[in-house]
């Protein structure tokens, strides 16, 4: 039975601000999810701390909001835990690159088959507005008293510096094409990096909707021209198709390169995708043969009355000394 | 003290095989049917600092090391030096006689204070700052002196087995001080060939040359030595079959057994052995009933290295969410990062066991060596309140035991559980009757796996209030069961709630579990008690103090000192009553802790209110022996010390 | 309980302008010479979330809020329904009629539970679901309800200063409640109009407007509900000089003038007001006496945002061993990450102050709400032993004053200090006498900075064994006090050492330190005792309910139970011989403490084993008021209460 | 006067295993110092936890060994609250990208002036030889029972999606190279980040002295081939020289790809040098006149009697409400 976009919502009242970017993003959430048809059973969001933090809460499926930067190694876990379930991750960019920046560099480095989706809107939201690490140097947002003291951070660079297998851009307003970032990011072999442009009406009075939607950036005939634009429409090829390292260095620098571009052109899609690396998953399973069928969080481990099903017996006979 | 038994202890650079010997030296002596306790000490460092490890045999039960050394095994100049001093009257020094003229100034891994103190004695005695110089004021207190021209020998063997690489046969000198020291005390030669082929079991060319590295040892020191040292070590058939288990080995196995399935960890001393145990032991044995029949299947436990500490906890939290039992071991700076893990923990009711080796802190502290620091510290790690398991065992057995009920009570009330050991458990081994595995019992309490039974879809109240506290836990994945976790408070689908009757409402559900436990908990898992109902001294400890103590008592008693000792397990909840009533009616309590500020006698103050005001503590990073704990309650019995004695026992 | 005060209460949704309509109410009553006490509830949320201030003003001294409302003033449904139960008798609800037919169900914000109980309750009373109903029910209860038709005044105020934008002129309704307010209670228009315009200060274009509206309204007020309302508000003359303060400001100033010069912070309510604050104020004025006069010149204060807590704590460090006064603020979560940190600093000896602004936790918790949950952790944050001091401020005065101390100390003694407030404070407003800040004295202990006098080059003893433990310091960049730090344990020079005669020594050196802190600091720093040396009843307490205690203690003592209070400032070192005298001798003792567990309690028990077997807890997120402790000690003192009550009220 | 190499020695003793590169590193870092003639109390070294956390024990400097993962948050605490000091962050590979990977990030974003010498050795020294993050994907040293599962970071291309403004490497074992190395980190205005190969022949059998000086890698006369290069020789400069951003954008990427080159011609020097962006402490003194001249650890607080200097008289009157 397809599922309906309903079905995926949650009755937990939605706090957001009028005009947030987040509601872009929870949407295309619900869009992509109900297109694949994942049973919202078999699925767990895992959250960080933020206003980008509470999105679990507004979705119809198992959802676990964390702490503050440590949505990765819980959704780790719960992956690890039964590689058979669908584990998306999300969070605001404070918690991801911030506080959260070792398990983002460090979860590239393991490539657990997951999606991870970050709310870029260069502040810290929950709390009030400081600088978040994405903010660009010198700039200040109206939530700031002076202009911002360090350098910004490039998430999509960090991504590709970290080994993420995948690693895109998307644009909360625009819905649909974040609707197919996220079936990629999900369908992906791998893990998968997706950073969106999420305007903060309350904090960020820089990078706004009407900034990303042309404000000010007018073309000949007066009108405003998007900041935005697609990188598959230009022909832009992200993805690796062999097993070649050399063809895979070319990929991750061009996606570097296309990195470099923010501002008045912006590249949104997919920058580099990768699904010759095997899976940490695929690796387990090469060391333990029962890891994908018989899982950590499916195993059976006690039969009748308690007793456990795992013997210990050959390796206590180990250590016999008479 | 008398001692019934004897104490041998052996040294050397970090690397040079000094556990190795150690090991063949138990076993050696563990085959022939004596009980064994051994453990070892080192420097936080890989190559090169001083290491020795303490090897106790005895024909009757032990569990501690005891400070007297009746026999010292030496390869280099830096044991002899600094050891020496440890040896009782009538015992032995092996030492390579080449090394005699050795000043001690040229080991440069002998600490300017500890070197300072040596000149002073050997001032004093007027003697050379040489090995000779130390080895000549064993003698003076009446220590045998034994010289073993090791390479002599080893070149001997070298002859006989043909190898002439002096580097393949400078490998056999640690051993060749066990042959040595079995061949003073006229052991059965077979029993230590027979260990050392165990051994070497996949190295036959090796075994074979150490076996006859065995034979020339011990003939050279049957006609050199013959006879000169008093005590005999001899065999003691037993039909009981025993196990030599060592600490690290002992949890790791019992985590396999009690079904945990995901295990995370970050490096740390002394808690990494036993995430590596598992993961060398990833791929398990299961025996399933499959159709009324036992079929032997495989299973797996997965183990992940994280890239902190933090990353091992919110991981194993993860898992646990999921469905598998999942812990995480680790030691002071690691439990320190895990903080904030565990209060999520704790307000979204998830069984998260931590086993937790406590080694000398604070901060990086002491890394390899012992102490009991963070008792306080686990009942209270992380802000606000919520309710958690802390349990601590006492010995080997304790621990693996322990390990399947840190699980089912993570299971059974939803829970925290610090499961509590120490760098003097990891570190030591032991020979005990071989366990019964089939003792441990899972109890997975309310956990739902697969589908809520008769639920419909749509959201599942997994935070229920109930009578006990304890609500039904549908693992993620589970259909029927979703619902959601957070940090924040939440309601009973795990939605944020800041309403104020919701809260109330969660922290006394979350709480009231706590209740549960001290209610189904059965007593004998909380405390142990030994000796005699009513005794003129009533010890009271937790950890790995036990062993010291247990043969301190008996050796009190037997002499007429009447002592009782109680041993606290679980430390939350804590059995007050009990404990309130056994120590209201002692005559003399003493609280015996392996920390500075008597962490346990606080706790037992604040839950009994019952002024606990004799202590025996120590906190220099060196376990406690079972002499010293003897010497403390003598004095503290006949007034003739304070209420506090600080023990500083231990090189 | 008989009120010589008035309680206000303004609401709405978060973002609307509650805080600042709140503020004018205050400053508005202060300037005339009424005192002060306001407090604000909030939820975890940016826009939209119900919040609501409470002003409590006094001819008298006051220091808490009380439950009981005497005018409400609303401008949203959502204020209406939630809080027109707390309205007293009498008392008084402002609301606007255009909302008065409004169904419940239709406000998002509302939570399902709290939704339902509304229905139960109208339901009950036959009327409808709506803000009308709600009203009615109020309106039956005796309370006066005031309809103010904010939209149809402010088209008047529109016309009067020719402002049509309709946005513009609605964004004045929050300061409409707060002029109708004073306009039924007959205060002087001219006081709400002075301080307008103080506030809008640098907007008279606002202000005039303002204005304009303040006298709109009187005028409305004065009209159609002439005197109706039997309580007036009248000016105090004074000469005191008052300043209102606000929790979130005090320490940051206090840090000023401590000499703090590097803060670090991670962004976490409540505590990052704090830091933001010194951010606002990061360039200071100095007053340096230069050839013997007084000179105006300038300093600054770096403040750091990091990128976790983890930085926070040890950047914070780094600061101190480089010389400077350092300290970092934060809350629950935030303290957690940083128990790694701590005892680095403690084995170090690093001077380092940690602010802990306490909120609701476990976890996440109740990131906006109140809770004093964290004093256990406090004193047992880290693994293992190290000296601490933790100080407990009660009052926004004592806030002010106990940062001086806490660096003092942290200075003196060596050690990290925390310094513990909540959440309570930090979100609380109130009159003061102006302060003296001559009264705060800095002291550097053995602090060297520059050169070590008369030191040769070569390393300094840094650790160097002392009668009192404490060693002198040179700053990093000190000529001739090269040093090293480690987490490790280490010799005098700060070398790593595994010795064990240097670990006791060390350890016995860290710990003797909180001896002398116990002797130094003298008793009124430690405690304060309040009311008759006898009394029936003694409350112990810690922290912000110091108001509310105090303010019930007068009514109870005015009533003729006598009540005393003792509060504990200093927890560690704990003042035992003191707390014991007091404690032992009381007839009836009450913990009073805004956590489950009782933690003071505990502490008391541990520390003095004096059995505290009576509790009034609170847990819920909300401030305990003068009215509920006053309740729940005099069922205690009847006897017609068990031993523990627990306090929910709160919305 | 000048220094000579002893003075920077401590009398501490050492206990590297036998063969250590940590003891190239620290020659080097004990030349570099001498020749650069700093005064040893006005300089900080800064370490992490591992056997390469010792280092500041070793010289005769103010040495501050902090906890695993931290060395740069406390050094960062010291140089801002003293920025007229020398301080020298440093510390293992796991140290600096495993636990310590946020402070990692997040400290190229700051841009303070200080230099970062990595340890880089493939292992967890001091706890027996583990993986640490630079290990590549299915290496197997002979510490590990199993191959590595995690692929490995590349170091100099996460300092340079961090935002380091001086990204070198360099070889243990090549000590004066190395030495020129260290002067220049230090001297660089901004934050630089050294990464080190260190050949750690206790548990990495791959990465050794030999794999370096071109073990089973001969020339045609049959010669071993090190597998070591110098980026200068080359004629490569990584060095930015103008304000322009495409310039540094060009340097940054010419730096990345360099940064592919790993075994056989493994390239060290500077990759990549930008002295063009204000340091932190510039943005800082840019705030706060009095910062450089009298920073937070030179500042004096009280006066006579412990008076405070510092007035708040101000800040309260504003408060006054009578
Ligand atoms: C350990 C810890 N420190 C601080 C906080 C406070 N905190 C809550 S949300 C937040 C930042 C949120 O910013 P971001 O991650 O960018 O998410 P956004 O709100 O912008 O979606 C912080 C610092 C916390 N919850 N936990
Ligand atoms: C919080 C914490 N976790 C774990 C440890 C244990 N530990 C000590 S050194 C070390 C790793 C060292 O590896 P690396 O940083 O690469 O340094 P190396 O020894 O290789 O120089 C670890 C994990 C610790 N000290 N603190
Ligand atoms: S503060 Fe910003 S990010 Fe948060 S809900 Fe409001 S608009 Fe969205
Ligand atoms: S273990 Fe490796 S890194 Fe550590 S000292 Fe030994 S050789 Fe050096
Ligand atoms: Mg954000
Ligand atoms: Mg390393």
């Amino acid at each position: 039975m397809a599922l309906k976009l309903t079905d995926l919502k949650s009755d937990f009242h939605n706090d957001w601000c009028p005009g947030c970017g987040d509601f872009g993003i929870l949407s295309a959430v619900q869009m992509a999810l109900a297109e694949m048809n994942i049973d919202p059973s078999r699925m767990a969001v895992v959250s960080g701390i933020g206003c980008s933090g509470k999105t679990p809460h507004f979705l119809n499926t198992y959802g676990v909001h964390t702490l503050h930067g440590r949505s990765l190694p819980f959704a780790t876990g719960v992956k690890l835990s039964n590689p058979n379930l669908e584990v998306i991750a999300c969070g605001g960019d404070g918690d991801g690159m911030g506080i959260g920046a070792g398990h983002f560099v460090n979860s590239g480095r393991r490539n657990v088959d997951m999606a991870y989706i970050v709310y870029d809107n260069g502040v810290y939201g929950l709390t009030k507005g400081q600088a978040s690490p994405t903010l660009k140097l010198g700039m200040k947002t109206k939530s700031l008293p002076l202009p911002n003291i360090n350098q910004g951070i490039n998430p999509l660079m960090l991504a590709l510096a970290a080994g993420y297998t995948f690693v895109a851009r998307g644009y909360a307003y625009d819905v649909r094409h974040l609707k197919d970032l996220i079936k990629k990011a999900v369908q992906h072999k791998g893990f998968a990096f997706l950073d969106v442009l999420q305007p903060c009406p309350t904090y960020n009075d820089i990078l706004t909707k009407e900034y990303w939607q042309g404000e000010g950036l007018l073309d000949a005939a007066g009108r405003p021209m998007p900041r935005t634009y697609k990188l598959d429409i230009t022909g832009y090829d992200g993805v690796v198709k062999t097993d070649d390292v050399g063809e895979m260095e070319e990929k991750i620098k061009q996606a570097m390169m296309k990195s470099f571009e923010f501002g008045d052109r912006t590249p949104i899609g997919v920058f580099y995708q990768n699904e010759r690396i095997p899976t940490y998953e695929e690796r387990l399973g090469a060391r333990m043969p029962t890891y994908r069928d018989n899982p950590p969080g499916e195993q059976e481990i006690a039969g009748q009355d308690g007793r456990p099903l795992a013997t210990v017996q050959k390796l206590l006979d180990e250590l016999r000394v008479n | 003290m008398e001692r019934n038994d004897f104490s041998w202890m052996i040294g050397g650079a970090q690397g040079s095989g000094v556990d190795t010997s150690a090991i063949i030296f138990a076993k050696s002596a563990a085959q022939g049917g004596l009980r064994v306790y051994g453990n070892r000490e080192y420097y936080s460092n890989i190559k090169g600092e001083h290491s020795y490890f303490r090897v106790r045999l005895s024909k009757d039960q032990i569990r501690s090391h005891v400070d007297t050394v009746d026999m010292l095994a030496t390869f280099d100049d830096e044991t002899a030096v600094r050891h020496a001093w440890e040896v009782r009257k009538d015992g032995a020094i092996i030492y390579d006689p080449s090394l005699g003229s050795n000043p001690i100034e040229n080991i440069q891994t002998i600490e300017a204070n500890v070197e300072s103190r040596l000149y002073s004695k050997l001032d004093a005695n007027g003697l050379p700052h040489t090995v000779d110089g130390v080895l000549e004021i064993a003698r003076r207190n009446g220590v045998h002196i034994y010289a073993i021209p090791y390479l002599e020998l080893l070149k001997k063997v070298g002859e006989q087995v043909g190898e002439t690489s002096l580097s393949a046969l400078t490998k056999m000198t640690n051993v060749m001080a066990v042959a040595a020291s079995f061949a003073l005390l006229d052991y059965p030669q077979d029993e230590v060939i027979n260990a050392i082929r165990k051994q070497f079991k996949s190295k036959p060319k090796a075994a074979e040359m150490n076996v006859a590295m065995i034979a020339i040892t011990y003939d050279y020191v049957r006609e050199k030595y013959n006879g000169s040292f008093g005590y005999k070590l001899r065999t003691i058939p037993t039909t009981e079959k025993r196990i030599l288990l060592r600490g690290s080995t002992t949890i790791g196995m019992a985590k396999i057994l009690s079904g945990c399935r995901l295990q995370t960890y970050y490096p740390i001393t002394p808690a990494s052995d036993e995430s590596e145990y598992l993961e060398a032991h990833e791929n398990i044995d299961l025996e399933v009933m499959v159709d009324n029949e036992l079929k032997s299947m495989k299973g797996a436990v997965t183990v992940v290295q994280t890239e902190d500490e933090i990353a091992a906890v919110t991981m194993a939290i993860g898992g646990a969410l999921a469905g598998s039992r999942a812990s995480t071991s680790t030691s002071g700076p690691g439990f320190s990062l895990m903080a904030e893990g565990m209060g999520w923990a704790g307000i979204n009711e998830v069984p998260l066991v931590i086993t937790l080796y406590q080694r000398g802190g604070p901060s990086t502290g002491l890394p390899t060596r012992h102490e009991q620091g963070d008792l306080r510290f686990a009942l209270h790690t992380g802000h606000g309140d919520f309710p958690r398991i802390v349990l601590a065992s006492g010995d080997l057995e304790e621990m693996f035991f322990d390990v399947t009920r840190s699980f089912n009570y993570a299971e059974k009330y939803q829970l925290p559980v610090v499961h509590i050991v120490d760098k003097a458990m990891a570190n030591s081994d032991m020979t005990y009757k071989m366990f019964d595995p089939s003792l441990a019992k899972i109890e997975r309490g309310l956990l739902i796996k697969g589908a809520v039974p008769g639920h419909e879809d749509g959201p599942f109240d997994r935070f229920k209030e109930t009578a006990t506290g304890v609500s039904p836990r549908p693992a993620i994945g589970t259909k029927g069961g979703i619902y959601w976790n957070t940090g924040d408070e939440h309601d009973e689908k795990g939605h944020i709630s800041e309403d104020p009757l919701n809260r109330d409402m969660m922290m006394e559900k979350r709480m009231r579990k706590l209740d549960l436990a001290a209610e189904e908990i059965p007593l004998e898992e909380k405390v142990h008690f030994f000796g005699p109902k009513d005794a003129q001294i009533t010890l009271v400890s937790w950890g790995s103090t036990k062993g010291a103590i247990l043969d301190a008592m008996e050796a009190l008693n037997a002499e007429g000192l009447s002592v009782n000792f109680l041993q606290i397990r679980l430390v939350q909840p804590f059995p007050t009553d009990y404990v309130k009533d056994v120590l209201s009616h002692a005559k003399k309590v003493i609280d015996v802790e392996m920390n500075y500020s008597g962490q346990l006698g606080g706790v037992i103050r604040e839950m009994t209110c019952v002024p606990v005001e004799r202590y025996i503590v120590k906190y220099n990073g060196r376990p406690m022996s079972s002499e010293e704990i003897y010497d403390a309650v003598k004095k503290i019995a006949d007034g003739s010390a304070p209420n506090r004695i600080v023990l500083r026992n231990g090189a």
